[in-house]
């Protein structure tokens, strides 16, 4: 008997390996690795905001607006004087606040409505992929803004109307797994054991389709900055004085060609955090062998 | 065949029935009383309450809210969007008078996309994992993050502004064109080229790949004949998608170059709570989006024998 | 008495809205097992072979017919006596690569049915995992490896030892060997035969393959379009 | 004694990947004889489609290839990629395994076949759909299913094209890659059945690589049997049959059902790290003491067989594989130098 512990405990150091290993192709991966590096910096940006920014983002001092890069304010001022490095280091928080929570939301129910509907099948399966099929009709940012722009602008409002909009992705995807691994011997012979659906489900078919979902999120989050950031910039998202990075764009368009870099700045910053979210779920993707699918390219 | 065809038509459909309903209650999303927001809209801000309850009989808002649905759908039915409330001018008019500038827009911004994508994702896809295929990708990648307002921002500075070679906005002449479909188009050929590149890396990773090489054809044949029809069928399918990103793209690029469009009618009828005109504008888009969609579906029908009668599954 | 009766199962498929009947895969089977015996199931592919297995387990609701085990008729059991006809009532299935769970250990893809039906405490677990792998002929060390790690014949005999752990009294084995290389089929096969007079258990025996099923089984049935038209 | 249309002179082939540097075969050596039809027997996983693919550089690109390999009195190895590609298809037709993945599910499979003549011959439409329609005929689907798609043939009507495909231009060589995989048993003798034929009428040549013992029995002239990447037994198919030299086809041989069923334990080993001296020592139920040690070269001819096994030496004493050596006892010494002779 010791001697079986020993022999397990040996092949549970192998299998530790083995993660190892797998973590080690990851890290083979460099893009994966450097967007999860500037995911990290992100964190940091957000989390201690008031100790990086050198300035009060909010502070208006009219006798400095549109100034350009200085070492006192690295990436200038706006037209009311505001520290627009300060401003964009705190837009980080409201960015990656409605990132993380819309796909938070959308994930956790799309994932659920896309396994009830694959495990269920007939009707109820009919019925909700019609209802995925009516949001997807409309193209996404489109219906985000008509519900945006209804509900008032805000960032609750700019939350719900892409959470109304962004679930349907998971549960197609999800669906479309559950279909193939339903058909699979290890379901059909895991439910000649007779436990419910429910264990089925959360047992069997729930741990092989979420690596996929988790993908899905990560670029989705990448998605849904750019479209928060695209409503405010049309002014129907979060609105000034909030450092919202799209509508600190938007505030800078007027000087365009007196201060390009009221708007330059905002903008590379979006493109910082998107392309950190693509950047490591590609290379998520990619250690996880999955193809570039249209759901996953399309969000 | 004709059955897929009768199963995609019965789909279509019921979408489209599904999208009236949601724009009709999409209404009701806004806070308040929609006769009060009507009558904001139409009168500005000083009104009485007699003049809110005279717009709320006219509308026939002091209907059952499904009643108020039926008459609706029947005013559809007979191609009737109703009356802008700011401006009173017939909905559908209106948005066919816009048509033109975002289907123009929106065809010279596929060109564009294509015209970048196909070559940049098939040379990828050839040249696997070196550096041009790395290279190439990571360009899309940053393409793909790149928001399309941000960029157009940067194209006007440059290109107008500093450089005064195109218009910054406006519409008519061809010079108008390059920005607005630059904008839009090359963030589109960010996600076909990474589509086209995976789709033929797989296509050409097939058995039936190898199988024709057996046969003693050249890699040229082989790539034209074997595997581009395979790979591009998923590329197409996307086209219908990506028509949904031209149309909501061009909400973003319309506002930003001021070009005459849907997007930018959508826009501004947003912010003025224009709600005959809004719901005009959006339904019209989700149905050219679903018809293209179908469009697609039945190309796909034609071109590729195994169709399948549930493609979603 | 027989362990397990058939009496005129039916299985057929229908489609669209007015349920308009496509295919008749089990059309009117009927036979007897014998409690240890092995009835032998031949047929060509898609001639409703595996459907005829599944549909006596219920793992597919027949359309018609009855289906007795032990002299009961299983085919109103619901809720808990439809749950223990599991520990009574197995399959063992074709396809190496895809008959376990890809993301559960050996460990668990054998326990699993243990701690399912509850056949044993906690504490006995291990002990009983251990006793099912070596009665497979596995070695334990791959009780913490995945399934992707082990080759075909060995996820074989994982996949035996799952059902094994229930001591069943039938089960069906659809194909298990047709994937296999010739002496890994010799292997399991040798295993099942060995299995079956250790445990007493009646085997169904799904195989297109004339010399496994006449090896194996006591009877033989052939099947064709949906019925058996023929025993030796 | 014919003479060699094909010879493969100590091909080795081994892949690179992430498990380290897998040898899918090491030092083959084989020849396919003018109107011989060459049965190649192993298990899944044992080299026997990497050893077909090679033939003609069929395969990917990781792949790194040393030896020989000699058609009509080329060097098939040494050829640039432009000259290989007249060998494909119209000296050496090869069908893949597994039909319903090599023919390309988009076209027709009258165009596919009609491709190969308008390519190969430059023939005009016309008339490569006429002789695409010959060739459905001649392996039994009417031509008038020519325009119908891969998906709406059943497996086998599909193997009945790949053979259409694979015989198109009259090749002298024909390799079969598990031909009958996947088959129901009368299927399985139909397909063969129409191969050899089609092959022995056209004075081809064929090897049949295959796992199923019984087939390639019956229908090759010779055979060749492979374990872990080597070539363990070559010869005549009645010898290899009825007097197996070495234990792995014995045993092989007595895993049939038909054949009372003994089986061996243990696994094929890995092709990154084989076990040392003979390959199949771990689980041969005669070996003794050198057998883990020294790696036995092809040894023979003993008749017309070659075979991988030091038994094979005692044979030649009176010892016969009949009665198992399994108390063997080891032979150092002048045995071994015996060996080194060899």
């Amino acid at each position: 008997m010791t001697d079986m512990i020993e022999k397990i405990k040996i092949a549970k150091k192998e299998c530790l390996a083995e993660k190892r290993l797998n973590i080690g192709k990851f890290g083979k991966n460099w893009l994966a690795v450097s967007g999860l590096l500037l995911i990290a910096v992100l964190c940091v940006f957000a989390l201690f905001a008031p100790k990086i920014a050198p300035n009060d983002p909010f502070a208006q001092r009219l006798e400095n607006r549109l100034l350009s890069p200085s070492s006192e304010y690295p990436f200038g001022t706006d037209e009311l004087g505001r520290c627009i490095f300060s401003r964009v280091i705190y837009g980080t928080r409201i960015s990656l606040g409605i990132g993380i929570l819309v796909v938070a939301a959308t994930s956790v129910t799309g994932t659920a409505i896309g396994l009830l509907s694959g495990y269920r099948g007939g009707l109820l399966d009919e019925a909700i992929m019609r209802g995925v099929d009516i949001v997807m009709a409309f193209p996404n940012i489109i219906l985000a803004l008509v519900i945006a722009g209804l509900l008032g602008p805000g960032f609750s409002s700019v939350v719900l109307a892409l959470s109304l909009t962004h679930w349907p992705a998971y549960a197609r995807l999800v669906r479309g797994q559950v279909l193939s691994l339903r058909k699979r011997a290890f379901v059909e012979a895991a439910r000649a054991l007779r436990p419910s659906s429910f264990y089925i489900m959360r047992k069997h078919i729930l741990p092989n389709c979420i690596q996929p979902v988790i993908v899905l999120g990560t670029l989705e989050i990448a998605h849904v900055i750019i479209f928060a950031s695209a409503l405010s910039f049309l002014g129907l998202g979060i609105q000034p004085p909030v450092p919202e990075w799209g509508s600190m764009l938007k505030s800078g368009v007027p000087y365009l060609r007196t201060a390009p870099h009221v708007t330059f700045f905002p903008g590379l910053m979006i493109i910082f955090t998107v392309f950190a979210f693509n950047f490591a779920g590609d290379g998520l993707r990619e250690s996880s062998g999955q193809p570039v699918s249209q759901e996953v390219l399309a969000g | 065949m004709w059955k897929y065809i009768a199963k995609r038509l019965a789909m279509v459909s019921i979408v489209i029935t599904g999208v009236t309903f949601v724009v009709f209650s999409a209404m009701y999303l806004a806070p308040g009383d929609p006769a009060e927001v009507i009558a904001l809209a139409r009168y500005g801000d000083d009104l009485s309450v007699s003049q809110i309850e005279t717009l709320r009989e006219a509308e026939g808002l002091d209907a059952p809210v499904h009643v108020q649905y039926l008459i609706w759908l029947g005013h559809l039915l007979r191609l009737d969007l109703g009356k802008s409330l700011v401006t009173s001018e017939d909905v559908l008019t209106e948005i066919l008078q816009k048509l033109p500038a975002t289907a123009e827009l929106a065809v010279a911004s596929l060109l564009v996309s294509l015209m970048i994508a196909l070559p940049a994702g098939v040379l990828s896809a050839l040249r696997k994992n070196t550096l041009l295929d790395s290279g190439c990708m990571f360009v899309s990648l940053l393409g793909v993050s790149i928001p399309n307002f941000w960029l157009g921002l940067l194209l006007i500075w440059l290109f107008a502004l500093t450089l005064q070679m195109f218009p910054s906005f406006g519409y008519g002449s061809l010079k108008h064109f390059v920005l607005p479909a630059f904008t839009l188009g090359t963030s589109m050929a960010a996600v076909t080229a990474r589509l086209t590149r995976a789709s033929l890396i797989e296509v050409m990773g097939q058995e039936y790949i190898v199988a024709a090489r057996a046969r003693g054809f050249d890699e040229g044949t082989v790539l034209i004949r074997h595997a581009m029809k395979n790979a591009l069928l998923p590329v197409l399918t996307f086209a219908g998608m990506q028509f949904g990103y031209l149309l909501g793209g061009a909400v973003i690029v319309e506002t930003i170059f001021s070009w005459p469009g849907i997007g930018k009618l959508l826009v501004d009828s947003i912010f003025a709570m224009d709600f005959s005109m809004i719901q005009g504008c959006v339904l019209f888009i989700a149905v050219l989006f679903s018809l293209s969609n179908l469009a697609v579906d039945l190309l796909y029908a034609v071109l590729d024998p195994r169709i399948r009668y549930d493609r979603h599954d | 008495m027989a362990l397990l009766k058939v009496e005129n199962l039916k299985k057929y498929y229908y489609s669209g809205l007015f349920k308009k009947e496509i295919h008749r895969a089990v059309d009117g089977v009927s036979f007897e097992i014998d409690k240890g015996e092995t009835l032998g199931l031949i047929g060509k592919s898609g001639c409703g072979k595996s459907t005829l297995g599944k549909t006596v387990l219920r793992l597919l609701e027949p359309s018609a017919g009855r289906v007795l085990f032990d002299g009961q008729d299983i085919s109103g059991f619901k809720g808990s006596a439809l749950k223990s006809l599991g520990t009574k009532m197995q399959i063992i299935f074709q396809n190496p690569e895809s008959c376990l769970n890809p993301k559960m250990k050996i460990y668990d893809a054998i326990a699993e049915p243990l701690r399912l039906h509850r056949l044993c405490r906690k504490d006995e677990e291990r002990g009983r995992v251990q006793e099912l792998i070596e009665a497979v002929s596995l070695s334990e060390e791959l009780l913490f490896r995945y399934p992707r790690e082990l080759s075909g014949g060995q996820v074989q005999r994982v996949a035996i030892a799952r059902v094994l752990g229930l001591k069943p009294g039938f089960i069906v084995a659809d194909e298990p060997t047709s994937m296999l290389d010739p002496l890994v089929q010799a292997q399991i096969l040798l295993l099942l035969k060995k299995l079956q007079t250790d445990y007493e258990i009646s085997f169904l025996f799904i195989s297109h393959d004339m010399q496994v099923v006449e090896w194996m089984s006591d009877k033989i049935a052939f099947m064709e379009e949906g019925k058996i038209v023929g025993f030796r | 004694m014919s003479s060699a249309l094909l010879s493969i002179e100590d091909l080795n082939v081994s892949f690179k990947t992430s498990k380290g540097i897998v040898k899918a075969n090491e030092g083959i050596s084989l020849e396919v004889r003018d109107g011989e039809i060459l049965g190649l027997i192993g298990e899944t996983g044992c080299g026997k489609t990497t050893l077909g693919k090679a033939v003609l550089r069929l395969l990917s690109e990781n792949a790194k290839l040393d030896g020989k390999i000699v058609y009509r009195g080329t060097n098939l190895l040494s050829l640039p990629e432009k000259e290989m590609r007249r060998f494909r298809g119209k000296e050496i037709g090869i069908m893949l395994q597994n039909p319903s993945a090599c023919i390309n599910p988009v076209l027709s499979t009258g165009r596919q076949i009609a491709e190969i003549y308008r390519y190969h011959e430059g023939m005009g439409k016309k008339e490569a759909e006429k002789k695409a329609g010959d060739m459905l005929e001649l392996v039994g689907i009417s031509s008038l299913r020519k325009n119908d798609y891969p998906h709406q043939f059943s497996g086998g009507m599909l193997q009945r094209v790949m053979v259409a495909i694979g015989l198109a231009l009259r090749p002298g060589l024909l390799i079969a890659d598990e031909p009958t995989k996947g088959l129901d048993q009368d299927m399985k003798v139909q397909i063969a059945e129409l191969i050899v034929g089609l092959v022995r009428k056209e004075n081809a040549s064929m090897l049949l690589i295959t796992h199923d013992l019984d087939l390639a029995g019956s229908l090759a002239d010779r055979l060749a049997v492979m374990y872990a990447g080597e070539i363990v037994e070559i010869g005549k198919a009645e010898a290899v049959i009825s007097k197996p030299k070495h234990p792995y086809t014995l045993d092989l041989l007595h895993s049939l059902p038909g054949k009372g069923l003994r089986t061996v334990l243990g696994q094929p080993p890995s092709l990154v790290s084989p076990p040392s001296g003979c390959r199949y020592h771990p689980r041969c139920s005669f070996r003794f003491d050198a057998c883990s040690r020294v790696h036995p070269p092809l040894l023979g001819p003993d008749g017309e067989g070659f075979t991988r096994c030091f038994l094979s030496e005692k044979e030649r004493r009176k010892e016969t594989l009949e009665q198992p050596l399994l108390n063997a006892q080891p032979v150092i010494g002048c045995e071994k130098e015996e060996i080194w002779h060899c």
